[in-house]
């Protein structure tokens, strides 16, 4: 790591030790709300999430907090409907005072909140929605995100699709809005090679029986692309073991398919896929390995992408409000917006025109470890300037 | 709140029937005063989270004030709700967006459309038997769910992520921004539910709702008196649609979105399990419980118990109340009146009309 | 007044009406209707009235083909009818059921209806908690109402003890003859019925035996043999 | 979509497989409500804790030992659930018997939650069933041929309980004519009890054979009830023989609508649902057991 983001860690250290001096506006705890869902697939994973968030609280507390303060975080669970997420918000707003809300927000919940987000006067910095939406026509002044969006994930698989050599795609995706987009965005990117995508199916959400796709999938190509998430992803994963389809590819790319927190529930099934996957532990920096070492500490377990992704949300607010030098969400918009900060991921840039942390997005491959456990091994990183595209002109913060 | 318990029916003997005419008006000008009183609530309550969270309230009492309609006039349990919850508000989204309609016209239309499509599907469900007939809404309502999740339906409907609507115009003076702040959109839900409340109870207490009740008493019976009974329980239908549908617009009305989720039946199940642990025996009794049930969805939201409590209280009123909360509260009161009286006609009469 | 025709029902390849005709043309008469059990005179109640289509022959009333027309229509038009296991309205309280069958039925005089069936002290009962027979007094006091010109009973009688039944058959000759009404009554009390009906139609196996005045009808073997086998 | 596809064997034996589990659990659904007129919304739940006790089972014990353990665990919950709630309630109208069922349903749902939390788990297929076969040319999983074997063996043995035995006979008897086969001396009661145990064991058996076939999550319950009632219904309510033929023709329907015209395959069943309730009430069947 090059030496001058150690000497402006070390400066940004002193800041923070020295902001208490001054008089900040508002006192108490900095309260940071958080979302999770407590029905249906994603409920499984709402202590995991709030696990993430509660550590890296932890992380920043014990680093002095910010101008002084403390944050706290306030958790709301809802029962994963679009129109419960709002809910909860308005509550963590209304009632709970919080001044900032990150978590399980899905696309389709991300889409319904960012109208609210100027009435309810609280900011939102994203860590979950992937929808290209929410940095083209569905900007808003409060809407931050920190996690990579879709077509970061289509432009990652670029460089890759080209090294596999890989001339035929099958493709089998969520009928859900990430799978959609997804889906799109890749079968462009395999015609501008030359290749050309075979069969594209989609299947609905909270499927349980994949055979027909399977047997469907069974007239093989040269690779396959599989973008199923949650309990989908799984039964996938289980059923095309059983059928034995992917000895029948070359190479098999996951999207959102192998995660690493699925891993250990996945076992075998994905053992060689390729997944796209923007963090693991072992990727460079002080503070990254710093990072994993207290979260190991405190959370008796290895974060996971969702940990790092909520803690440099954490990293991204704190610089907002030591700049802004309060905690009053419109203020602390003004101070984050092309703010360069120090985070896990290193010094990384919050794009001013959309709201977008430009940070760097990898390919891991599932490889079986060195203790028999599978785990994942980085093939390729890019960095967010190589790889987030220019802002766009829908996007409106102003 | 007001539970507005269902007055004791008409009096027995002719003498009577004028004393009670008058009784009549004055609980006419009683009503139209709580209306009154109720606009003003923001006034009082100002706390914008226990407001919205009345208003929530409200709008799932409207749902269930339709569909108790139905069970107590016919004996129909509309387990497909969501329907006609989901539908009006991806109508209201889709005439502003797809037809560039004003505010006011595509709540109008929304409404018109959603009624004219029960008129269709009672055709056809009302004459099953209560069975079928439950199963063949809540095949209507996952349909439905299908066909806006459809990848064909995307551009319209916006598939899983659901509709962001963004209105033209105004809905009676009252801009986007507006309907979503509770205390703005306060008057419209009251105004709302109370004019639902009404609608419900005069049909129940008219003549058509006389011919309903004995039709689900004895249908063969009826016939042979000379009443036709389809089309009546396809009124009585498409009038509890109608009722649920003003539910679905003002959920879309304020929140400016609408889901899939809408159309689940999940959803529907709130609005269903809300109008059994309220008692549709009476008309006011779906509103309770829906109040109750949003009440128990904050309480207990956090601590995810939600569905067992629900769970719990659905086989409860069941099995022991079957009237549900006002009906058994209702009883309690009417049983100190008849010891107070030492019994009389009024008494069952007015049981009469909560059976 | 009724003409019936060729009137037949069957389940696949069990017939229980077989090309039965009779007419009934005079009003205010007692038309009876007997025969074994089994013999198909539900079935047949059922056929005119409507509630069951028949698969062959026709039903006319005052010259009119009624055979097609719904049950409501027929009631409408003056046929009505009682039925065998008493079909009230349980939750209604008697005074409510029949003023609802009257208002659309417009029915003069109900007052009349009330005192024939002494129906007077039960009025504010709710139906199903008072007598048997007094439930079976309103079903037939339900089918009175609107002065039907033609007036089907399905037994009547049945459950009632001789004393009741005659007191029954005397209102409903009262009734018949000041209101001009045709009534055709399915019985099992041969005795009641060859007493007080008119005329007779006997029916064996779904066949009509014959038709007559109770003399003729009484003397006839086809029926004797019908109700004790036959003669020794 | 090239129409081999379709008529390629592994299509075919996915389409059965859908079809073995639920028969399985139709008829056990079929029965109940023969019997008891009840239509059980449960039926979904006690599935689902069937799913859940077979992972339980199969990682203590094995999965052979959950295949005849959990059957019997669900019939003694059958036997609860025909105590405490069907037999109290005879009298009560089968809208009141279905609302609570679907209030117990509410209740499982979250008892399971708690004990076995939110995750979804995973089965491992018995090594024995765990590979696959070559089937006419494609590879086709053995542990879905024995899912068939076992459905369809379920349904033949209990079309011989039914047709040979008296208490199958007595079981005819009650469904179609109650009154009747009370006055005859059949003890409904105690016939209910056994038929109802019978049902939820199906459904128990129904349960552990998904494991390894479908993944276990809290979901699982309520996508299965809706596709059991509309085979329930479309059968014939009541009626076995119209609940299998009625499996069979809803596993093609959803894979072949899945080759085909895969956004319109899920509203096939619910369309199928409609004709018949519509046209033919009664169902394929003929509205009663057997």
């Amino acid at each position: 790591m090059p030496d001058t983001t150690r000497r402006t860690l070390a400066a940004a250290a002193l800041l923070s030790l020295a902001a208490p001096f001054s008089f900040a506006q508002g006192s108490g705890p900095i309260k940071i709300g958080l979302l999770t869902i407590d029905s249906g697939p994603f409920a499984s994973y709402a202590n995991l999430i709030e696990q993430g968030a509660r550590t890296g609280v932890d992380i920043l507390n014990a680093e002095g907090g910010a101008l002084g303060r403390k944050f706290e975080l306030v958790v709301q669970s809802h029962s994963g409907t679009p129109a419960a997420a709002v809910a909860a918000a308005t509550k963590l707003a209304q009632q709970g005072g919080v001044s900032v809300l990150m978590g399980q927000t899905q696309s389709s919940h991300s889409l319904a909140l960012v109208p609210k987000l100027d009435a309810l006067n609280v900011l939102q910095i994203d860590t979950y929605a992937q929808s290209n939406d929410l940095m083209t026509k569905s900007c808003a002044p409060n809407y931050f995100r920190v996690n990579t969006p879709d077509a970061l994930t289509t432009r990652m698989m670029q460089d890759y699709v080209k090294a596999t050599g890989a001339k035929t795609w099958n493709l089998i995706s969520m009928d859900y809005a990430a799978g959609q987009s997804f889906a799109k965005g890749f079968t462009e990117l395999v015609q501008g090679q030359g290749g050309t995508v075979q069969q594209s199916l989609f299947s609905p959400q909270g499927t349980a029986d994949f055979g027909s796709y399977i047997s469907q999938l069974s007239k093989p190509s040269d690779a396959l692309v599989v973008t199923l998430f949650m309990s989908d992803g799984q039964s996938f994963a289980k059923q095309a073991k059983q059928f034995g389809l992917f000895d029948k590819y070359k190479t098999v790319i996951g999207n959102g398919f192998a995660t690493d927190f699925q891993l250990e529930a996945l076992g075998d099934n994905v053992l060689g896929v390729v997944n796209s996957l923007s963090w693991t532990a072992e990727l460079p920096g002080a503070r990254n390995a710093q990072y994993v070492k207290e979260f190991v500490l405190r959370a008796k377990r290895k974060p996971f992408y969702t940990d790092a992704d909520l803690m440099a949300a954490l990293e991204v607010y704190r610089a907002g409000v030591v700049k802004a030098k309060s905690s009053e969400p419109a203020a602390v918009r003004k101070a984050l917006e092309g703010l360069r900060i120090d985070t896990i991921f290193g010094n990384v840039e919050m794009r001013a025109a959309d709201h977008h942390l430009i940070r760097q997005h990898g390919m891991a491959q599932v490889v079986k470890g060195a203790n028999g456990k599978n785990e994942f091994v980085m093939k390729v990183v890019k960095s967010g300037p190589d790889i987030y595209p220019p802002p766009s002109p829908e996007c409106k913060v102003h | 709140m007001n539970a507005v318990a269902a007055p004791p029916s008409t009096a027995s003997s002719p003498t009577r029937a004028r004393v009670v005419r008058s009784g009549a008006s004055s609980r006419w000008w009683l009503w139209l005063l709580v209306v009154a009183i109720g606009v003003f609530v923001p006034k009082v309550v100002t706390s914008p989270f226990y407001l919205s969270l009345v208003i929530n309230g409200m709008i799932l009492g409207v749902a269930a004030v339709g569909i108790g309609f139905l069970m107590h006039q016919c004996g129909l349990v509309m387990f497909g709700v969501a329907a006609f919850i989901g539908l009006p508000a991806y109508l209201v989204g889709l005439a502003s967006a797809q037809l560039g309609l004003g505010l006011n016209m595509a709540v109008l239309l929304a409404l018109l459309a959603s009624t004219l499509f029960a008129v269709l599907v009672g055709a056809l469900v009302v004459r099953a038997r209560p069975l079928p007939f439950a199963m063949l809404t809540l095949a209507l309502a996952q349909m439905l769910k299908s066909v806006a999740t459809l990848q064909a339906m995307r551009p319209l409907t916006g598939g899983d992520d659901g509709l962001a609507m963004t209105f033209n115009g105004t809905f009676l003076t009252l801009t986007q921004s507006e309907l979503a702040k509770p205390a703005v959109f306060w008057p419209v839900a009251w105004i709302a539910l109370c004019a639902v409340l009404t609608l419900a109870w005069c049909a129940g207490r008219a003549r058509f709702g006389q011919i309903l009740r004995a039709t689900q008493a004895n249908e063969e019976r009826m016939r042979f008196s000379g009443f036709d009974t389809y089309v009546p329980r396809l009124i009585a239908f498409t009038l509890a649609a109608f009722i649920v549908s003003v539910s679905g617009v003002l959920i879309a009305l304020n929140s400016a979105f609408a889901s899939a989720e809408l159309l689940d039946f999940a959803t529907g199940g709130h609005a269903l399990v809300a109008m059994l642990v309220g008692g549709g025996g009476t008309v006011g009794g779906p509103l309770v419980g829906a109040l109750l049930y949003t009440w128990g969805q904050d309480a207990f939201g956090a601590t995810g118990h939600l569905e067992l409590f629900t769970g719990i209280a659905v086989v409860a009123v069941i099995a022991a109340f079957p009237q549900g909360a006002t009906g058994f509260v209702l009883q309690l009161w009417r049983r100190e009146r008849k010891a107070d009286h030492g019994g009389g006609d009024a008494a069952r009469g007015a049981d009469h009309a909560a059976r | 007044m009724l003409r019936v025709e060729d009137l037949s029902v069957s389940y696949g390849n069990v017939h229980a009406l077989d090309g039965v005709s009779f007419e009934v043309a005079q009003r205010g008469v007692l038309h009876g209707i007997i025969g074994p059990n089994g013999a198909g005179k539900s079935t047949l109640m059922d056929a005119i009235t409507g509630r069951r289509k028949p698969t062959r022959g026709r039903v006319w009333v005052d010259g009119e083909d009624i055979t097609q027309r719904p049950v409501p229509w027929r009631r409408r038009r003056g046929m009505s009818r009682s039925f065998q296991r008493t079909s009230i309205f349980p939750g209604l309280t008697v005074r409510e059921q029949l003023e609802l069958v009257a208002s659309q039925l417009d029915e003069p005089d109900l007052a009349q209806i009330v005192d024939t069936f002494e129906l007077r002290d039960v009025y504010d009962e709710v139906a199903d908690s008072i007598a048997y027979g007094d439930q079976r007094r309103v079903d037939i006091a339900l089918a009175m109402i609107g002065e039907p010109r033609l007036m089907l009973l399905d037994e009547p009688a049945a459950g009632l003890s001789t004393t009741e039944t005659i007191a029954l058959f005397e209102h409903l000759t009262v009734l018949v003859r000041q209101r001009g009404v045709t009534a055709l009554v399915v019985e099992h009390d041969v005795d009641a019925v060859f007493r007080f009906c008119d005329a007779i139609t006997a029916l064996d196996l779904g066949k009509l035996l014959v038709t007559g005045k109770p003399a003729e009808v009484r003397a006839d073997a086809r029926v004797i043999s019908a109700y004790l086998g036959t003669a020794a | 979509m090239d129409l081999s596809q379709l008529f390629n064997v592994a299509q075919l034996a996915n389409a059965l497989a859908l079809a073995s589990l639920l028969t399985i659990l139709a008829s056990g659904l079929a029965l109940i409500f023969g019997l008891r007129d009840a239509m059980n919304f449960g039926h979904g739940a006690f599935y689902m804790l069937g799913a859940y006790l077979g992972y339980s089972v199969s990682n203590r014990l094995s999965f052979w030992a959950a295949l005849i353990v959990v059957p019997l665990l669900l019939a003694l919950v059958g036997a609860v659930f025909e105590l405490a709630v069907l037999r109290p309630l005879q009298k009560r109208s089968r809208m009141d018997v279905a609302l609570i069922t679907f209030g117990l349903a509410l209740v499982i749902g979250p008892a399971i939650y708690k004990v076995w939390g939110t995750a979804p788990l995973s089965v491992e297929a018995p090594p024995a069933l765990a590979g696959s076969v070559q089937l006419l040319g494609t590879m086709y999983p053995v542990y879905r041929l024995f899912l068939i074997a076992v459905g369809f063996g379920a349904c033949v043995a209990l079309a011989l309980w039914l047709k040979y035995t008296r208490s199958g006979m007595h079981t005819r008897a009650v469904s179609q004519q109650p009154h009747i086969a009370r006055m005859m001396g059949v003890n409904t009661d105690r016939l209910s009890l056994l038929v109802v145990c019978l049902g939820t064991g199906f459904a128990g058996l129904a349960g552990v054979l998904a494991g390894p076939y479908l993944s276990v999550d809290p979901g699982m319950g309520a996508s299965i009830l809706i596709s059991c009632l509309i085979v329930v219904v479309v059968g014939g309510l009541g009626s076995i023989g119209g609940a299998i033929a009625a499996a069979v023709v809803y596993g093609f329907i959803q894979v072949i609508g899945t080759v085909l015209f895969p956004s319109l395959a899920v509203l096939a069943p619910y369309l199928l649902l409609f004709v018949v309730l519509l046209w033919r009430p009664q169902g394929f069947g003929r509205g009663r057991v057997a």
